[in-house]
């Protein structure tokens, strides 16, 4: 029979300058099944097929810079074809600007500080994830942390927005926290996988004088 | 406070704090735009499919405007800001008749009618401010050349309903989208003339 | 004689969306005198009159939201006038961005909380003042919090930037302690007046364990 029709699972922007889209292939009756991504875009006619089946692994189609545009739709399908006859998925409606979804930030440092008046405070510090370009304002990134004592169960939460530093002033002396940070687009996309864990020990004398 | 001895003329505004204020101003004036897109997708947009008719609807699709970072980058900064002043500029007009009109849609959640009324009001004061920033960029007159005009007025007045909100629903889409691209350019703009390309 | 020349005092921006100058007569000579609020805009000639001499009040001049541009600069004077002729103040230059000083922080509440291990500690939350659209960075602002015992004579100040809540963990078990907040724009502009005051009492058996 002819294989069934595949359906569009994911596309994704690492950086707000090329993506990649997965699909999933349906059943294929057993048959050696061929997969055929087409696009058009917005105001366009024309169609065009995937430019690079291979760089994102199997299943996917790759769309370099060059044909990656921003603030307009892309209309995609993927069309399964095998001896018996062939079917096209549901379109898949995409514009790169929502997809963004950067990596985590890197680079996350803890201190400890103290102020003027020797008030003990926490200072964290990040960098951007490499592959994404902040400096030229093409892509502006946001930041969250989330920070808990090591046998606490409830994180707290913190936007910091576009900074890459932070100051903690009320953490807990002696206890030890576990800090991670994430990131997205300033206005859309969604939020990029955690940082992974750092651990900071605070001191029995971080006391604020009483 | 910006010293400006007494009696000194040119006391003036820095271009650094003209793009600093320009680019919060954008990002707010497309944070609200994407409010009022979502709220009035929420309220009139469930199962109306209304996506498919905005498609390659926006009167500002006539403007070239850079689509990816290297367009975007190799565009002359005076070329980009009279984009930006053109994309506003064709926003004038459509944004006064939105906070007028949307008055008169039924039952419009009083959020809908407050958020475009204060669109209209802050993309006026961002296009104000674009003119002293261009008036400071380059020192020439500030020309009036390039804008889109929308005569999508009588849509947003039709009898039948539904084919008044997908009018609506088609300019919120293309403001969103539009927002979005000034708010991007001048980010691009501040950190390329103020900041040396180096955020 | 001529009334002597007024003094422009202060003016102020609560929210960076309307602005309001104050101003001091000069002695009058005994005359009924009239005073007349003028203002140019940087870079250009024409010269406008106050556009609201009533709604903040006498002496003052109120720039609605239409009067009030924050890409400019205005130089402003204020004419004092009387049948024996008029004097006018010195020029008073107002970048609106630089006069922000936004209301206080509202809804200011205390809890004692425990930890998991039975810690006890303070948290206190707080909203930004109603005026300020804080939500979209349109008005970003920082706060500043100080505390003292009661009966005690120097104020604890604690800044804690963008937050809206903050944990005490090292306060006197059995003191009273008042606590106030205050904010103020992240970049120009000055602090708000201080919250009203809060009053908590730390129960004597909230010791930290150490």
């Amino acid at each position: 029979s002819p294989p069934e029709k595949p359906i569009i699972i994911k596309c994704r922007s690492p950086e707000k300058e090329t993506f990649t889209c997965w699909w999933k292939p349906g059943p294929d009756g057993g048959q050696p099944t061929n997969y055929t991504l087409l696009y058009s875009k917005e105001g366009e006619e024309q169609v065009y097929e995937c430019p690079d089946y291979r760089t994102a692994g199997p299943n996917s189609c790759y769309f370099d810079k060059k044909h990656t545009s921003f603030w307009t739709i892309y209309n995609i399908t993927v069309k399964a074809t095998n001896e018996m006859g062939s079917n096209i998925s549901d379109p898949h409606y995409v514009d790169v600007t929502y997809i963004v979804q950067p990596d985590p930030p890197v680079n996350v440092t803890l201190e400890l500080k103290k102020t003027i008046n020797r008030k003990p405070y926490l200072v964290l510090t990040w960098s951007p994830p490499p592959l994404a370009d902040v400096r030229s304002g093409w892509l502006t990134l946001e930041y969250e942390l989330r920070l808990k004592p090591e046998e606490g169960e409830e994180w707290e939460t913190i936007f910091v927005g576009q900074q890459t530093q932070y100051k903690m002033f009320s953490l807990n002396p002696g206890k030890k926290y576990i800090v991670q940070i994430h990131c997205k687009p300033d206005h859309h996309g969604s939020w990029s996988e955690w940082s992974s864990e750092k651990y900071i020990q605070i001191p029995t004398d971080f006391r604020v004088k009483d | 406070l910006p010293i400006c001895s007494n009696g000194s003329v040119n006391c003036q505004v820095s271009l650094g704090e003209l793009f600093d204020r320009a680019v919060k101003l954008s990002h707010y004036i497309h944070f609200l735009s994407s409010e009022i897109f979502n709220e009035f997708d929420e309220h009139y947009g469930q199962g109306r499919h209304f996506i498919a008719r905005a498609v390659n609807s926006c009167h500002t699709s006539s403007l070239t405007t850079p689509e990816d970072k290297e367009q975007a980058q190799q565009i002359h900064h005076e070329a980009l800001l009279n984009v930006i002043l053109g994309i506003l500029r064709s926003w004038n007009d459509p944004l006064i008749h939105l906070a007028s009109e949307v008055q008169r849609i039924k039952e419009a959640p009083d959020t809908i009618l407050r958020k475009a009324v204060e669109i209209e009001e802050q993309n006026k004061r961002l296009l104000e401010g674009m003119e002293k920033i261009v008036g400071q960029v380059h020192s020439g007159e500030v020309g009036n050349e390039i804008y889109s005009q929308w005569e999508g007025l009588p849509s947003l007045q039709l009898a039948d309903e539904d084919s008044r909100l997908s009018a609506f629903y088609n300019l919120l889409h293309c403001f969103h989208r539009d927002s979005h691209k000034i708010d991007n350019y001048l980010k691009l703009l501040k950190c390329r003339l103020i900041h040396g390309s180096n955020c």
